[in-house]
Formats: C-alpha cells, structure tokens, sequence
C-alpha cells in the first residue's frame, strides 16, 4: 500500500512507487489445436520500456493475455517481482500493480471519461455496499480523495480536463486512446502493459504518445511494457525487444541488437510476403 | 421525420397517462342506492365478468322500474378489475371515494381479502362476490361480506348426498375426484370427502391438475388405472375435462360425469355434449331454462325486452342478479325500519333473512344467519333439448 | 412396473409437441440470435388461425392449416422488419423483451377478437388409440408424436441436404462469410423466421386439438425454456433430445407427484445442469474475446 | 434563465444535487409529494401508493439489470419473498420496522443464490436461470401451506408503530414513500461510488473489468442481492398495503412488468425507475377510465376495448426499445435542456 497517495490534500508531494520487474518464464499456451505460445521466456527489468514485436499472428495479444491471467498457460509461471502470479485471480493482480491497455478499445461506455479513469483506483477503493448505498463520511472522503487523485497525477498529466465530463464514445480515436492509457495510470501501476497504444494514430499523435510513455516511466519509475507495430517509435523509446513468431520467442536484446538479428528480418520480410 | 413520429407517439402516451386525473367522478345523489362493483370483464374471467356485469346491471334497472327499494332509486357504478387484486383495489378505493357506495360486488375471494379491512372500517358498506370460498362465508372475520348461495364444501356435501341416494349399482360406487390446484379446484374437496366418508363411499382416486391443464396426458392415465364409475370434476370451465372424457372413451370405461357451480356453464356442457357424455352436478340457482320459477321468467322477460340477442342465461348472470336481490332486500329491510345503512344495521338485515322467497332462483326458503345459503340443487343435461334441467329435488344440507 | 413403463411412453410421446416448440425456438436462435419469448403466443395465433378458417370459414382442416401457415409466415415476416431488424445489435434484454411486447400485443389481440372462451378445433388426423397389453397410448398423444416426429424429421433432411437449408446453416454459423459467399442474408432471415412460425403453428394446432383452444394455451410454451437450455440454444438435436428427455420427467413427477409439479420439476433440473454445464449438454460454449 | 454553475472544488461538484436550482425543486417535489394525503382523493391516493410499491421494486430491478446487465425474471418472485416472510413474522407479532428490514436481507440472500449461474452464464442464459427460480419460488409459494397459506394466499396483519395502528392509506402511503425516498436516494448514491461503477464496467465489458480490478464474483452477486433487496423491501410493503395476498399475484407477467419499467423509464437511471413505474401504472389505468367513460355512450364497448390493455402494454414496450431506448429519461432530460436556457434559446 502506497500511504502516501491516498492523502490528496498534500499534494505537493510527489509519489515515486517503484516499478517491479515482470518476467515470464517457460509459458506454453493451447487452444484445442492451436499451439499459441511455445515455452516463452522473457524478463522485463524494472523502471525500464520493454517492447515485444513480432508480425500478426505471432502471439504477443496471447502473452499479454496470459500475464492478465484471461488465459491461464499450460505450462510455465509469471513472475510480478518476486511473487509468482500466474494463479492469482485476475482482478487480484490490479492490486498488486499489474495495469494494462487493450488493443481494440475496451472503455465503458456507460461511463464519463472522469468515471471511466476513476473506475482504474477501483482495486483502491474499500468502503463496503452500506456505506455506498448510504454515502457516509468514510466514502465520500475515500471517492475525493480517488478523484483528487486521478484529476492531479493523470488528468492533468494527460492533458485531458477539457473532456472529463463527456461520454467515451463521442471522442475521437486518439483521445479514446488517452483515455484507456489515462485510466491504466489510474491503476496506480508498478507494470504499465500497454497493447499497441498508437495503432492507427498519426505521426502527432504517436509523437504525444511516445512522450506520455516516456514521462510515466522517467516520473513514475514505472515498468513498462509494451506491444507494437511501429517500429520506429518501438526503436525509439524501448531500451529492451522482445521478438515473437508463431508464438516463439526469437530474438531478445537491445533494439540495435534485435535489428541486426538474421531471424528478426527473415520473420518480417516473411510476415511481408504474407501480407 | 422520424424524429417527429417519435415525438408524437411519445407525448401522446405522456398525454394519455394524465387522463385519471382529468376523467371525472360520476355524479353522487345521496338519496340513490349505490350498488359498486369491480367487475373481471377483462382477463382469465372475462367470460364470467361480462354475464356477471350484465346480471347485476340489469337487476337493478329491472328493480328500478318496478319502483326501486322503498321509493328509493338503486344505481349501480361498476369499473373492470381484470382480476387483478391491485387493480380491484384501486376500482374499489375509487368507487368508495366517489360514490359512497353501501354495497359491493368482488371479481372474487383475492380482491374480498385485499378489501375487507377497509369495508369494515368505512362502515358503510356490505360486500358479495362471485367467490365460493368457505374463508369467505365467515360472520365473524369477514362480517360485512355474503356468499350469493352455497360454498363450494356445501355443493359437494349436496353432491355426495345425491350420489348415496340414486346409486343402484349393488357394490358400491368407486367415486374419483379430479380437481385443479386453484381456490376454485381445492377449496371444497374436503368438505366433499368428509362427507363421503360419513356415507361410506369411497373416493378411490384423486388427481389434481394445473388450472389450465394443457398436456394431462398422465393425470388421465392415473385416472384409468383407477376404473372409477363415478368422476368429479372441480375447478375447470372446460378444458381438460374433455380430454379426459376422451381418453377414458378411448379406454373403454365410461364413468358418470359430475360437477359443481360453474363448471356446468355452456362451454362445459356442450364440449362434453359433443363427446356424447352429458353431465351432471349441483348447482347453485334454478338453471336460466327453468319455466317453474317466476323470477326467472322476470329475468327472461327483461332479456326478451333489452338484450334480444342474449339467449342462453348463464349462472354467472343468474349469481349476480340473486346478488342484487339480496342487496336490495337488506336495504329493503333497513329503510323499512327506519334504520340508516350502516354496517351493522345492514349485517343485521341480512342475517335476519328466513324462510325469505327468492322467486324460486333457489327453490328452498332462503336463511341468511350464516351468510351463505345451505342448498344446492342436481340438475342434467337434456341431450335433445340442449340445456340444463332440474335432475333432482333442492338439497339442503 | 407396467405403470412405470406406461407414464414414461407417454412421457416421451408427448415430448414430441414440446421439440417441435422448441425447434421453432432454436431455428430462430442459431438464424437470427434472437431469443423468441413469444414463441407460446405465435403457436396460439396459429391455432387461433387455424380454428378460424377451418370452423369459422368452414373450411377443409388441411386447406384451413395451409392458410394459417400462410398468415403466420407472414406477419412472422413483418415482425421480423418492423421490430427486430431495427433492433439488432442491441442488448439482449431489449431484444428479449421486444419478443416479450410482440407476445403480450398478441395475447390482446386474441382476447379482443375470440375473447376467453374455449374452443374445440378439428383434429388434423383421426384419432386411433393403440393397446399394448396393459398400456394405451391415447390417439392424441400417438397423432401428435406422428407429426411431430415427421416434421422434424422433415427439417433435419431439409437443413442436410437442400441447398436452402445448407445455406441457412452457413448464414446461422457465419453471416458474413455467408453474404461474401452470395447468399441473400435478408432472406435467409426471413425465412428462418416463416420456417419456425409455421413448426410453432403446427405445435399449436396439435396441442389445441387435444386441449382445446383457449388463451391459456401459451402456458404450454413456458415449459420448452427449460429443453432449450438443458439441450443448449444453438443445437436443433439438443432441443429435441432435451424435450423427450423433459417430456418423460414431467410424466413421471406427474404420474407419481401429482400434476402440480409438472412445471417446477424440469426447472430443478434445468438449474442444476446449468452449474455443471452452463452451456446446456449439446451446446457450444461461446469464446470471450478481449 | 439559469446561468452555468460553477464549482470551487471536487467535492461541491461530487455532490448529489450539486446546484441550488437542482436542490430546490428537489425539495419542491418532495413536499409536495408528502402534503398529497391532504389534497388527493382515495383513490389517488391509493394508487400513489401503489406507485411507490412499483417505484422501490422497479428501483431494485434498475440496480440489477439496468446498471449491471444482469437480466433477471424472478424479480416479482422475490417481491413474494419478501411479502410471505413480512406475513410470516408480522403473524408471530414482529413489528413492521423489524419485518421490512428482515424481509430484504433475507430475499437479498436468496437473491444472491438465485444470482450463482450469473458467475457462470450470460444474457438470455442467465435469464432462463432466473426464469427456472421464478418457477420454483412460485411453486413454494403454492404448496408450502403452512407459512404461506397455499393457493389461498394469507393475510398481513396491520402495521404496528408502538401501539398506534397503520390503518389506512394515509399511514401505508407514508410508510411507502419513506422507504421510496430513503431506497430511491440509496440507489442513487451507489450510482456514484466505485460499486456503481463497477455495476456499469461489468455490464459493458466484463472481461476488461475484472482485468481492471473489479472482483466480478463479488460484484455480480452483490448486484444480484441488492436488486433482491428493493424486491423483499417492496414486497413487505405490498403485503401491510393490501393486508391479504394470493400466490398468483408474484405471476411472471408481475417480473415483465418490472422489465418493462426499467425500458420504459431508462436504463440504469433511479429517474428512469420513477418514471418507468409511474408511467406502467397509470398508462393501462388510464385506457382502463378511458373505456368506462367511453362505456357511458356506448355500453359493452369495455369488453371490447378492454383486452387492448395488453396490445398497448406490447406497443408501449416496443415503441420505447426502437424509438427511445433511453427511456422517459432522455425525454426529460430534453425538457431540462430546453428550460435551462429558456427563454434565450429555444
């Protein structure tokens, strides 16, 4: 439990929680047939931006998944700093630090904006139905607090005041984006899991992106790890690859390293023909 | 322009939801006899509710042209209930407030309950309704209420007797009962078959059903297996009763067929006509083809007059217009010993009624001390004739 | 014994109603997705129909059957585009209870036109009760098993082997595919929707035929909820293996538990299948994406 | 004309009626809502109550199905629950303040079983689930005799508040409109905590939402056992405003009709349940005046008009799922927006 966060009124003060490393040792994954994962391995060192690439169909949605725990691997264990995670509930991770982004949007669209980022502290929140149903002293102190908290360290973070009030769905893709990074960062996390987070962005708003990204691992210490398809921005601010093809893993290392490696190009200009 | 259709349907609906505020009470005369009732004439009971609405309607513009009651008008304030309690409620809390009625009529036992509490408590006000339930014939915790003839538990007490009497067959008779799980199916079983027992007959099976009972394809079997001469049906208007009848054909066995109150209305008797099974059972007024009985001619009378086209009187018409007898003769009683219609006067009224002439709709004197009338009466379906006819002398019991 | 084997033929037997109620449910489902509450009152319009132009029009049951088939497949037909087209894509609960609006619309129609009273409609076939030994099958019982059991039938080869009813599976499993492969979406839902009305109006006549024709005949809908789940929604063989599995439960509890627990009783069952295979015995689990 | 509202903190804002307009007309309604025994006739008065009976359930049902997602067809069964327990213990002489209470924890427990296939199925899956209990708590409701009195349904004696009676409809219409605000500002406050929140993410994705933290197990049950407990708290009431009840009145059609409200007035809004009760209330009671008025001209017209009760209850449904999916809440908050800046711009 980070103490100092859940006292908005000094907010003077600024919270470093350390990032954990995220390893993933071993993980095979099955559907059926399917062979989804083959004995994955990776480490992502904490505070630090690791990036898993590889072409469509490689297996890195099913990586993040698993780590989510929505699949549970048929072999193999993740590791959330020292403690193994890989049968702890899925909701139960949120807590531990574990915060992600979806691929295709999943924001709630029955929910403001504001609602929407709140509901990212709900693993914070603990009131009880009578006090809710009631709204006593206790919650309402607690859903300040959850809103001074997220309207300082993301909100304005974001630069996403103009929008608080206005409903998910009427905002543009970019800012949806934002949103759903805005939302994770409300999780408090220690691993930020970010799932192709500029898909279908412009150059600007990639550029925005990529700084965001960088400003929450500098600030935050924050580990970061991310899917992505654009290479350039992966080569620009990842300090660690990791390279995926028909579920293996095929090339680790720095980006210069990754981008030398024989496989790496032989997967892509594979995946290319494919295309 | 869907835009605009929405808005319309819309607020037009918005609009129609204003309207019990606007609809205006009808107009309360103090010297008028308010006869209210809350009437099924919509839902499962429509086709009882609306013979029920015409019987009691046209007693009191029959009894209004013969003069009313002691000079007095009657008029009678009637709403649809849809035999729905909460909205019997509300018909009967309207009426109370807008016409100060000093009798009502109840859509059944459900909606007698639901009210009770307030009728006593107003004072000013005797209730009946179309409910045979035993738990409503009850002087002490139902006071200001009356059963319009015999409870179910007296009918099959009727029943019972008349099977001992006209039984010939040298062993005794193997009686089944075959009854829905409903108020009007249950409520007079035992009754029944206490008293059975007290005769010696035997009821060798006993079979209940849904209320509607589409698919009874087993009940029926059960029913076979018990090769019963004699079969009780309680608590249907029809169906599955000819299913039943079929079957039993078809099996080879072909048993007496009986039953009560308003299970010998038309939908019965012609469905089991078609079967070539005509059936039998106790009833609770003289049948609306019965010549002996003058006010039945009245009846037929008024009818031949104001509805042409009606030609078969059932008891549901029979019950509400005996309803409205009765209402009018406690009234009758109060006004002519100048005695204001308060409960307790009108509760006296009616539990003074002895040895009173219905005009033969209930051939035996009548006596209201118990708030329910003790006789029932067989009567048979005339295969040629096409109606129900008297089957047997009134029974009292 | 002999009462043991009675109760369960008949069981069986007059689960066969029940499976064409619950085909008419299921060809909705997999073909549309839309889940039918009023599946009970488009069965009675049909026997109301039927009744109406066989007794009330005098004429012959089957000419008087076609037209009803005729008229349901119809107004199936305008369902289908006034309500449930605009519908789709929408939460389960508001298409469900468009079905739930169309069903009570109905009920009132009903009432308005025929009102309350029960009515007797002619058989579609003679009734002939078969004597096994100490056993009888009653007439109505063994006709409507007949039917029934022919029309399903009937659908299982149309949907095997006619090119139709291939392509309506197609559309059922993957309408998309099915479009870019060049079959009419539009009307393969259309017909899917006259396809189950008519097998709910044959149900309905059957049942009418031997129960009489009231408004109460509905009811009889309710019970095939529970064969759909325990045979899974999407499967036609799960609905029918289900409804002559329930059809024999209900005839036992009736038999030896009295008729009241007919209805309560495969919904005990149905509640405990669904915690131990909540997608009913032969349906398919549907796969959660992120 | 209103001008815009300005906030100097969070917790101005955060507040439920976080304007002095807004907090006036609140206020307005209420006392006019609380005079109304005085200047409403019986019959308005009785079917106020009636209301109110509908606007607690509709309430409950809001919460489960509307914010949650969780379609539920036992929601009148449990109204029966909750009414046979309140018969049940006010008989044993239980005063009301205790039996209410009782009444909805213990229909919320039985929601909360009723609610276990919800962990495990969806959508029409779950709602034949809760189908399947509504068969089974209505056959209890028949057959257990002895506590519920069978198909002759069972008496509630009167309310008692230390020796003073709740006679007539004056006291129950108090009674009900207590709990009616208290339950309806309830609801409204869970709307705007993390639970409710949490209610909305699982209705719209429930997957991403446990991935984001939110314990579905805990959160679907918890949403089942409110609903349940609105449903017992109505059915309590139910049962000391009419003092006698029969099984068939917690029919299937009474569950639909609390679905119906739900669409009718809004989804997952406590405005919506209001108007959704009231509307379902007083649309088929007002084609009900409408007939006996028309009856005055032409007699016999009620047995036909009548039945079209139901066609309207199905077009109203359907009228409102394809043209106005929000509900009377959308409707309204239109009129609000027009008069917000009335008479500038129109």
């Amino acid at each position: 439990m980070t103490g100092i966060l859940s006292i908005p009124t000094n907010s003077n003060e600024t919270v470093e929680v350390a990032g954990l490393s995220l390893s993933v040792e071993g993980v095979d994954l099955r559907f059926g047939g399917i062979h989804a994962l083959r004995n994955v391995s990776f480490n992502a060192k904490a505070g630090e931006v690791t990036a898993v690439i590889g072409p469509n169909g490689a297996g890195k949605t099913s990586v993040f998944n698993t780590i989510s725990g929505f699949y549970r691997p048929n072999a193999g264990s993740v590791h959330l700093g020292e403690e193994d995670i890989t049968n702890v509930a899925v909701h139960a991770r949120a807590k531990r630090g574990l915060a992600r982004t979806f691929q295709n949007i999943a924001l709630f669209h029955g929910l403001s904006v504001l609602e929407n980022i709140k509901l990212g502290g709900h693993h914070t929140m603990k009131a009880g139905v009578l006090s809710a149903l009631s709204y006593s002293k206790s919650m309402r102190e607690k859903e300040l607090a959850l809103r001074a908290e997220v309207e300082r360290r993301v909100i304005d973070f974001l630069e996403l005041d103009h929008i608080r009030h206005q409903s998910v769905d009427v905002l543009p893709y970019g800012l949806q984006k934002r949103v759903e990074l805005a939302r994770a960062l409300a999780m408090r996390p220690r691993v930020l899991m970010l799932d192709e987070p500029v898909a279908g962005m412009n150059r600007e708003e990639t550029e925005d992106m990529a700084r965001f990204i960088l400003d929450v691992q500098e600030e935050w210490g924050v580990t970061v790890l991310l899917v992505e398809h654009d290479m350039g921005m992966v080569m620009d601010i990842s300090s660690h690859v990791v390279v995926l093809n028909f579920g293996q893993v095929i090339a680790t290392g720095t980006p210069s390293e990754v981008r030398a490696h024989s496989q790496v190009i032989e997967a892509y200009l594979g995946a290319e023909e494919a295309h | 322009m869907k835009k605009l259709n929405r808005r319309q349907v819309v607020q037009g609906f918005s609009a129609s939801a204003l309207s019990p505020w606007l609809a205006g009470n009808s107009y309360a005369q103090s010297s008028d006899i308010v006869i209210g009732a809350a009437q099924p004439i919509t839902g499962v009971f429509a086709f009882a509710g609306v013979a029920m609405n015409n019987g009691l309607n046209d007693f009191v513009q029959w009894k209004n042209s013969k003069g009313g009651v002691q000079g007095r008008k009657l008029r009678y304030v009637v709403e649809d209930s849809g035999f729905k309690v909460d909205q019997g409620v509300a018909v009967f809390k309207k009426i109370m407030a807008s016409d100060k009625p000093n009798f009502f009529y109840c859509d059944g036992t459900p909606l007698v309950k639901a009210i009770t509490r307030d009728a006593i408590a107003s004072n000013h006000v005797m209730t009946s309704s179309t409910s045979l339930a035993s738990v409503v014939a009850d002087p002490v915790n139902v006071p200001q209420h009356f059963v319009p003839g015999a409870t179910y538990g007296r009918l099959h007490e009727v029943l019972m007797e008349h099977i001992k009497s006209t039984w010939k067959g040298a062993d005794k008779p193997r009686i089944a009962y075959v009854y829905a799980e409903s108020e009007f199916g249950m409520d007079g079983i035992p009754a029944g078959k206490a008293r059975a027992e007290k005769l010696g007959l035997p009821i060798v099976v006993e079979i209940v059903t849904k209320q509607s009972g589409i698919d009874v394809t087993t009940e029926v079997a059960k029913l076979r297996r018990a090769r019963p001469n004699i079969v009780i049906f309680q608590g249907y208007i029809s169906a599955p009763m000819p299913e039943f009848i079929r079957q039993m054909k078809e099996a080879g066995i072909d048993p007496d067929v009986y039953g009560t109150a308003w299970g010998l209305d038309k939908p019965a008797f012609d469905a089991l006509a078609k079967l070539g099974e005509s059936l039998t059972g106790v009833s609770l007024y003289a049948t609306g083809d019965d010549t002996s009985a003058p006010m039945i001619k009245e009846i037929r009378e008024y009818l031949s007059k104001n509805r042409p086209d009606l030609t078969h009187i059932s008891p549901f018409y029979i019950s509400t217009w005996f309803t409205g007898m009765v209402f009018a003769e406690i009234a009758d009683r109060c006004l002519k010993a100048r005695k204001p219609l308060d409960l307790p006067n009108m509760k006296a009224a009616l539990e003074s009624i002895q040895n009173w002439d219905t005009g033969g709709i209930i051939g035996l004197p009548v006596d209201y001390s118990k708030h329910e009338v003790l006789a029932g009466r067989l009567i048979k379906y005339n295969m040629d004739k096409k109606f129900m006819e008297p089957a047997g002398p009134w029974i009292k019991v | 014994m002999i009462e043991f084997v009675e109760y369960s033929l008949l069981g069986l037997l007059s689960g066969g109603v029940m499976a064409l109620i619950a085909l008419s449910f299921v060809l909705i489902y997999k073909g549309t997705g839309v889940v039918n509450f009023a599946v009970g009152e488009v069965m009675m319009l049909g026997a109301y129909l039927y009744y109406a132009a066989a007794v009330t029009f005098e004429l012959p049951p089957v000419v008087a059957f076609l037209i009803s088939l005729a008229v349901i497949s119809i107004l199936a037909m305008l369902v289908e585009r006034t309500v449930l087209r605009p519908l789709s894509g929408q939460p389960a609960v508001a298409v469900m209870m468009a079905t739930i609006g169309m069903s009570s619309i109905m009920h009132g129609t009903i009432e308005t036109i025929w009102g309350g009273d029960t009515y007797q409609p002619p058989g579609l076939i003679p009734r002939t009760p078969l004597f096994l030994g100490e056993i009888l099958i009653p007439g109505s019982v063994l006709g409507n098993f007949a039917i029934a059991g022919i029309l399903i039938a009937c659908f299982l080869a149309f949907f095997r082997y006619s090119k139709t009813g291939i392509a309506l599976r197609a559309t059922a499993s993957d309408p998309v595919t099915a479009a870019t492969l060049g079959i009419n979406i539009n009307f393969a839902t259309l017909l899917t929707w006259m396809l189950a009305g008519s097998v709910g109006t044959v149900a309905g006549v059957l049942i009418a035929s031997s129960a009489g024709l009231a408004p109460s005949l509905s009811g009889a809908a309710l019970g095939v909820f529970a064969a759909i789940i325990l045979g899974g929604m999407d499967s036609v063989l799960g609905a029918i293996v289900a409804s002559l599995f329930l059809g024999w439960l209900e005839s036992i509890s009736a038999g030896y538990l009295g008729g009241k627990s007919r209805d309560v009783i495969p919904y005990v069952v149905v509640l405990l299948i669904l915690v131990v295979r909540p997608y009913g015995i032969f349906g398919t689990r549907t796969i959660e994406r992120l | 004309m209103r001008t815009g509202v300005f906030y100097e903190n969070f917790q101005s804002e955060e507040q439920l009626w976080n304007s002095p307009v807004k907090r006036f007309w609140m206020l307005a309604f209420i006392c006019a809502l609380l005079t109304l025994p005085f200047w409403g006739t019986q019959y308005i008065l009785a079917m106020a109550c009636i209301v109110g009976i509908h606007v607690i359930a509709t309430l409950g049902l809001n919460l489960t199905t509307g914010n949650a997602g969780l379609i539920s067809l036992s929601h009148g069964a449990f109204l029966g629950v909750g009414c046979y327990t309140v018969a049940y213990l006010g008989k044993l002489g239980v005063p009301f303040y205790v039996t209410i209470p009782v009444a909805g924890i213990f229909t919320a427990m039985l929601g909360v079983i009723v609610g276990l296939p919800s962990l495990k199925v969806k959508g029409i899956y779950l709602a034949i689930a809760t189908l399947a209990a509504h068969f089974i708590l209505s056959f209890v409701f028949r057959e257990w005799t002895p506590v519920t009195g069978g198909v002759q349904g069972t008496t509630i004696p009167r309310a008692n508040f230390f020796g003073y009676e709740l006679m007539g409809d004056k006291d129950n219409f108090y009674l009900i409109y207590f709990l009616a605000i208290i339950l309806g500002i309830a609801a409204r406050n869970l709307g705007r905590t993390y639970i409710g929140r949490a209610f909305v993410a699982v209705r719209d994705r429930d997957i991403s939402a446990e991935i984001l933290g939110v314990n579905l197990l805990k959160t679907k049950l918890l949403a089942f056992a409110t609903g349940a407990f609105y449903a017992g708290v109505a059915g309590g009431v139910l049962g000391y405003f009419y003092g006698a009840i029969v099984p068939d009145y917690f029919a299937l059609t009474l569950s639909i009709f609390y679905l119906a409200a739900v669409i009718v007035g809004g989804l997952g809004s406590v405005l919506g349940s209001i108007f959704g009760a009231l509307f379902m209330t007083f649309v088929p009671e007002a084609l009900r005046l409408l007939s006996n008025a028309s009856s005055h001209w032409f007699p016999n017209a009620a047995g036909l008009v009548l039945p079209m009760g139901q066609v309207v209850f199905g077009l109203l449904i359907i009228i409102f799922l394809v043209f106005e999916p929000h509900g009377l809440t959308a409707n309204w908050r239109r009129v609000k927006r027009y008069f917000h800046l009335w008479p500038f711009k129109t």
